[in-house]
């Protein structure tokens, strides 16, 4: 089972990585861009499904500063 | 008076430290997949990139065979002391509050700072005076402090912000300032700059970090009369 | 073997970079056309970066011996005795062109690449140094130049911070023909015990041969996709990938591995994979053995699990060491792999054929005699010819010329080849492994104590520690307007550093970046340097015991600046004594030390004023400037001196600007008087050349010093500006008047390429 | 309009925090997991969702060694 788990700073802490992807974006000439983040991808092929909540909570994601979504893709052969 | 040092494959200040503390007593590296952590009195989890710092600083680290003895180490009362990448996997165990996010400068930093002592009570900071200034470098990417509102209000009632950059010195954009913490029991401390880089005028800028090696002898051997 | 309907054509060695006569003779050795691996092989082991085409010859006329020398060029690094039972391991190498395509990894895998040479031969690497060149910040091509230098910064620190090896000081410069073309050249150093020192030759029949490190993947295939295509047909350029990554975790494992492999005596030989990855190595390994070597492409671990032999064979794959075990060891060698996760596998044996052969699964898929691989490519002697007309534009003016000296002194503090350096250095850790006695700004050589302090009983004492002190330098401007002697400044420069701090030059080595050789012009530049290096570290007893050539570096527009980077290690008796660029206390008394006869002519105020290159540069007396250095050394290391400086780019002002900045204190200052009558005041204050110190110290430290070489008393140490008078100051609206702070923020100009 | 951005290492590249994860889950109890890759996640909101293609290629991912992909969440309330 392939799966993609989206991982987020928290609502409320300093993102210095969006924040300087939004003031870079006026010089190259791309206005009316806002409410930018930046977070982590992370993509695996699990046999287990149920075991994708405990790896993000214990891994992939600190829940005390990131949030965590985890989509499943269907079958691995994607 | 013993320390441990542990060593990660990743590990890059953890000769830097076993010298620092062998200035005031024994010490020895406790290599992370082993979990005897030989008769050690006090533990210091070094900086470097552990096992990369891939993911998260010190993410993976914590859940090394030797980081799970010293966990039970710190419940018991141990001293843990975390620098840098220590301080990150310290954190990341739960065996300090908060986290170490990315500097607001984005950059890694590597600067001589200027520290302020905040609490001179406790076992990390015992030889230091209330409000005295240590120069001692920092140097990492991952050095922002961060914790919730609530708990920062308990660790302040607990006087658990031991050291603070002074005077707008914070390049990574610490709340509050704060470059060191300890636990709630006093007997765990991270911080991010490095005082094993202090110990010898020579190579350090200044030798104030050997009072954190210095504080850590006389807790232990306090302890012990 | 393969049909001969996929033998490649000589189309195919054209593209790959043989030229026509090559492809002929690669026949000849082959006894008929090679397949696609064997003409992979050669292309690469043939080209110009392998085989020194175009610069063996000159390089053969270089100095490598000495009293000091323990290791000369020809091994991965080459080593100086620092007593003790040490040596030290060092060599520069480049990255110019990984870095133009992809300036983090390009920078971050040069670092990689560098250390392995260094672990390569058994010295556990203790620094790094990094020479930059880029075209200007400013104008037309700024965003391009700030993205190669933040990228190639990133990653030189992204590197060096996570192995664990500090950063220790470099160069950076900013000049228009770099715009199309950067140079990324890293310089590490490493100690070992002399004993210690193993070599890559290949021995012993029958012996296996062990890949260990990250697994093999397509990085850096580039040039030799074609082969692929002309294997599989259409449809398989999306298989190309090529920008190689770097992986500073695998390789502090590595590195480890490598170290404790040796200690433990389980190893014959070693080498790393670079360039040309195992086909390099092997043929290397198999050529300076005199030997022959087996490989078994099947039992090389993949990243991807259809690669061809030929692939396997010229991956550049970072991260991989190979090495030659006695059989009775294997076991023990691959246990150690184990132990630091470095996955050994045992791909080959050593033979007594004399030849390189690749096999699959037991069918042969290449067969070349060493001999022809590794010696045979046609060496060529370049056909020099001094250009008649310039062939550099003139940079564009960014200075006026009606402005006061004041005013000129604050452009060029702040202009980027003068520019406080700390934006970069800071990103990178300049301490870890307790040895950095100097850090990057606070003299002009890094200097790292040889033995760390320790609290060991008994080693905590207060005794002289011996110390090394490393500079990395070439001016490419200078050595433009005149190769021959603008190489001979660069090492003077690079003696120059060491001195300041006290130390004696040991050892040099190089990294010659310049243009197409095959042109005339460069071809010039090319030998006039090399004779210039040659001359003057034969002169400085600092013989050349490894380097790098890196040529072809030209743009649509033209050729870099010739640029022969030069990285010099030297020693001091007693860490302690190690000089400082800065002031150390107030009413201490300044002069000018060294026969220093400034000039504008390529000067940093020259290019500020957009005038062309001179041709040719002054005379240099190479003695007189030996003498000087001697003599400021002594001082230095007998603590007669409180601070030493040597004068380059912006002159004795910037020099003197540059001594307030270090200690953050002022000083008050008379130039001139003695100056020769026709000197004009904008050539005494900012006029540059070889052979100059502004040092500090009491004033009978300053006579003693005066007894040896020219010293003029230049002021006094005090106050919180630079007070500098100069003749005809009345004219040109008072001296110079200008406080630290003013200095400071002019200085700090490169902040914002950061921002 | 709300975009998400996937970023992730080309394939071929070496992804050194994908194997550093797969390699770290087995000793935390967790098998049977493969194909690991981490990449990055950017979130934004434009007014132009045209200008997001340019804006991957210039900015948010470097395509010499990553591959990207944009996903349009609809409007940006979201
Ligand atoms: N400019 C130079 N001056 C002196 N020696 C050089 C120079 N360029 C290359 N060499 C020597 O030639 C040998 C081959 O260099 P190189 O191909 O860069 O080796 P490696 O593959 O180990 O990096 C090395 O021993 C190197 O020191
Ligand atoms: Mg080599």
């Amino acid at each position: 089972m392939r799966a993609r788990v989206l991982i987020r700073p928290k609502q409320g802490i300093l993102d210095p990585q969006g924040v300087a992807v939004e003031r870079a974006l006026p010089a190259l000439g791309f206005a009316g861009v806002s409410g930018v983040h930046v977070g982590r991808l992370v993509e695996l092929d699990v046999d287990d499904a149920s075991q994708l909540e405990p790896i993000c909570e214990k891994l992939l994601a600190n829940p005390l500063v990131e949030d965590y979504e985890v989509e499943l893709l269907g079958d691995s052969s994607g | 008076m013993k320390f441990g040092v542990l060593q990660f494959p990743g590990s890059c200040d953890e000769v830097d430290a076993l010298e620092a503390a062998r200035r005031v007593g024994d010490a020895e590296l406790i290599w992370h997949g082993e979990r005897d952590l030989k008769g050690a009195d006090a533990i210091v989890v070094p900086g470097g990139f552990s096992y990369g710092d891939y993911l998260r600083a010190g993410a993976i680290a914590r859940f090394a065979p030797a980081m799970e003895s010293v966990i039970d180490f710190a419940r018991d009362g141990g001293l843990v002391l975390g620098i840098c990448n220590g301080f990150q996997v310290l954190c990341e165990a739960g065996l300090l509050p908060g986290a170490l996010l990315g500097n607001a400068n984005r950059r890694f930093t590597f600067r001589q700072v200027e520290l302020e002592v905040l609490n001179s009570g406790g076992s990390f900071t015992g030889a230091c005076a209330l409000g005295e200034r240590l120069s001692i470098p920092a140097k990492h990417a991952c050095g922002r402090y961060y914790a919730d509102a609530e708990t920062l209000a308990a660790m302040d009632r607990a006087g658990q912000f031991v050291l603070r950059y002074a005077g707008g010195e914070s390049f990574n954009g610490s709340v509050h300032d704060i470059a060191g913490v300890s636990n709630e029991r006093g007997n765990v401390f991270g911080l991010m700059p490095h005082p094993e880089h202090a110990v010898d005028e020579l190579v350090g800028g200044s030798a104030d970090g050997l009072k954190v090696f210095e504080s850590m002898r006389l807790a232990v051997e306090g302890a012990r009369v | 073997m393969s049909a001969a309907a996929t033998l490649p054509t000589l189309d195919d060695a054209l593209a790959l970079g043989l030229t026509a006569a090559e492809y002929e003779l690669v026949c000849e050795k082959q006894g008929g056309p090679p397949n696609v691996l064997e003409l992979a092989m050669y292309s690469l082991l043939w080209s110009e970066h392998c085989a020194y085409k175009h610069s063996k010859k000159l390089l053969r006329t270089l100095p490598t011996e000495g009293k000091h020398v323990v290791m000369g060029p020809g091994e991965n690094a080459g080593a100086v005795d620092v007593g003790g039972g040490l040596v030290c391991a060092f060599k520069v190498e480049s990255h110019n062109h990984p870095s133009a395509v992809e300036p983090f990894q390009g920078a971050a895998t040069g670092v990689g690449g560098i250390l392995r040479d260094i672990f390569a031969i058994g010295a556990r690497p203790i620094a790094v140094l990094d020479s930059l060149r880029f075209g200007e910040p400013a104008g037309a091509g700024a965003a391009r130049t700030r993205y190669l230098l933040d990228g190639a910064v990133s990653g030189i620190g992204h590197y060096g911070n996570s192995i664990g090896v500090p950063t220790i000081g470099g160069e950076v410069y900013f000049e228009g023909p770099y715009e199309q073309n950067c140079l990324v050249n890293a310089m590490a150093l490493g100690l070992a015990e002399r004993e210690r020192l193993v070599r890559s030759a290949a021995a012993g029949e029958g012996n296996v041969l062990v890949l260990f490190g990250a697994s093999t993947g397509r990085d850096g295939i580039g040039g030799a996709s074609v082969l692929a295509s002309a294997e599989l047909g259409d449809g398989g350029a999306d298989k190309r990938p090529t920008v190689q990554v770097g992986d500073p975790f695998e390789e502090k494992k590595l590195l480890e591995c490598s170290l404790e492999l040796l200690q433990r005596e389980l190893l014959v030989s070693l080498q790393d994979l670079g360039a040309a990855g195992l086909t390099s190595s092997a043929a290397e390994m198999a050529s300076k053995g005199e030997v022959g070597i087996e490989i078994d492409v099947a039992c090389v671990p993949l990243r991807e699990a259809d690669m061809e032999p030929f692939e396997v064979m010229v991956s550049e794959s970072q991260e991989r060491m190979l090495c030659v075990v006695e059989p009775a060891k294997l076991d023990a060698v691959l246990a150690l792999c184990e132990k630091w996760e470095v996955g050994g596998s045992a791909i080959g044996t050593v033979t007594s054929t004399g030849r390189v052969r690749v096999t699959r699964d037991g069918e042969l898929v290449g067969d070349m005699p060493v001999r022809a691989l590794v010696d045979d490519c046609p060496l060529y002697d370049v056909q020099p010819a001094k250009p008649s007309e310039p062939v550099y534009l003139a940079p564009s003016a960014t200075l006026a010329p009606a402005t006061t000296p004041g005013e000129t002194l604050l452009a060029l503090l702040s202009c980027p080849n003068i520019a406080s350096r700390r934006p970069l250095f800071e990103q990178y850790d300049a301490i870890v492994q307790s040895r950095t006695v100097r850090r990057p700004e606070q003299a002009d050589a890094a200097v790292l104590v040889l033995e760390p302090g320790t609290g060991e009983p008994g080693a905590k004492g207060d005794g002289a520690r011996s110390a090394l002190a490393v500079s990395i330098d070439c001016n490419g401007r200078r050595v433009a307007a005149d190769p021959y002697r603008g190489a001979i400044e660069s090492v003077l420069e690079c003696a120059a550093n060491l001195a300041c701090v006290g130390a004696e030059p040991l050892g040099t080595t190089n990294n010659l970046n310049f243009g197409n050789p095959e042109k005339p012009h460069i071809a010039w530049q090319l030998s006039e340097a090399v004779r210039g290096l040659g001359e003057a570290c034969r002169a400085l007893d600092a013989p050349i015991v490894g380097g790098n050539v890196s040529l072809y570096n030209e743009g649509a527009t033209g050729p870099i600046y010739p640029t022969p980077v030069i990285g010099m290690v030297g020693l001091l008796p007693d860490a302690r004594m190690a000089g400082r660029l800065g002031f150390a206390r107030a009413g201490e008394q300044i002069a000018l030390a060294g026969p220093f006869a400034p000039s504008l002519a390529a000067s940093e105020l020259s290019k500020l004023r957009g005038e062309p290159l001179p041709d040719g540069l002054a005379e240099i007396d190479i003695g007189a400037v030996r003498s000087a250095q001697r003599a400021v050394r002594d001082a230095v290391r007998s603590g007669s001196l409180s601070s030493a400086h040597d004068i380059a780019e912006g002159g004795v002002a910037i020099a003197l600007a540059e001594c307030c900045l270090a200690s953050g204190l002022g000083a008050d200052v008379a130039l001139g008087g003695d100056e020769p009558a026709a000197a004009t005041a904008e050539q005494t204050l900012f006029g540059e050349g070889p052979g100059g110190f502004v040092v500090s110290g009491a004033s009978d430290a300053l006579d003693a010093l005066g007894e040896q070489i020219a010293v003029r008393r230049l002021g006094t140490v005090r106050g919180e500006a630079l007070t500098l008078a100069f003749d005809g100051h009345e004219r040109a609206g008072g001296p110079i008047a200008l406080s630290l702070q003013q200095l400071a923020q002019a200085h700090a100009s490169l902040a914002e390429l950061f921002a």
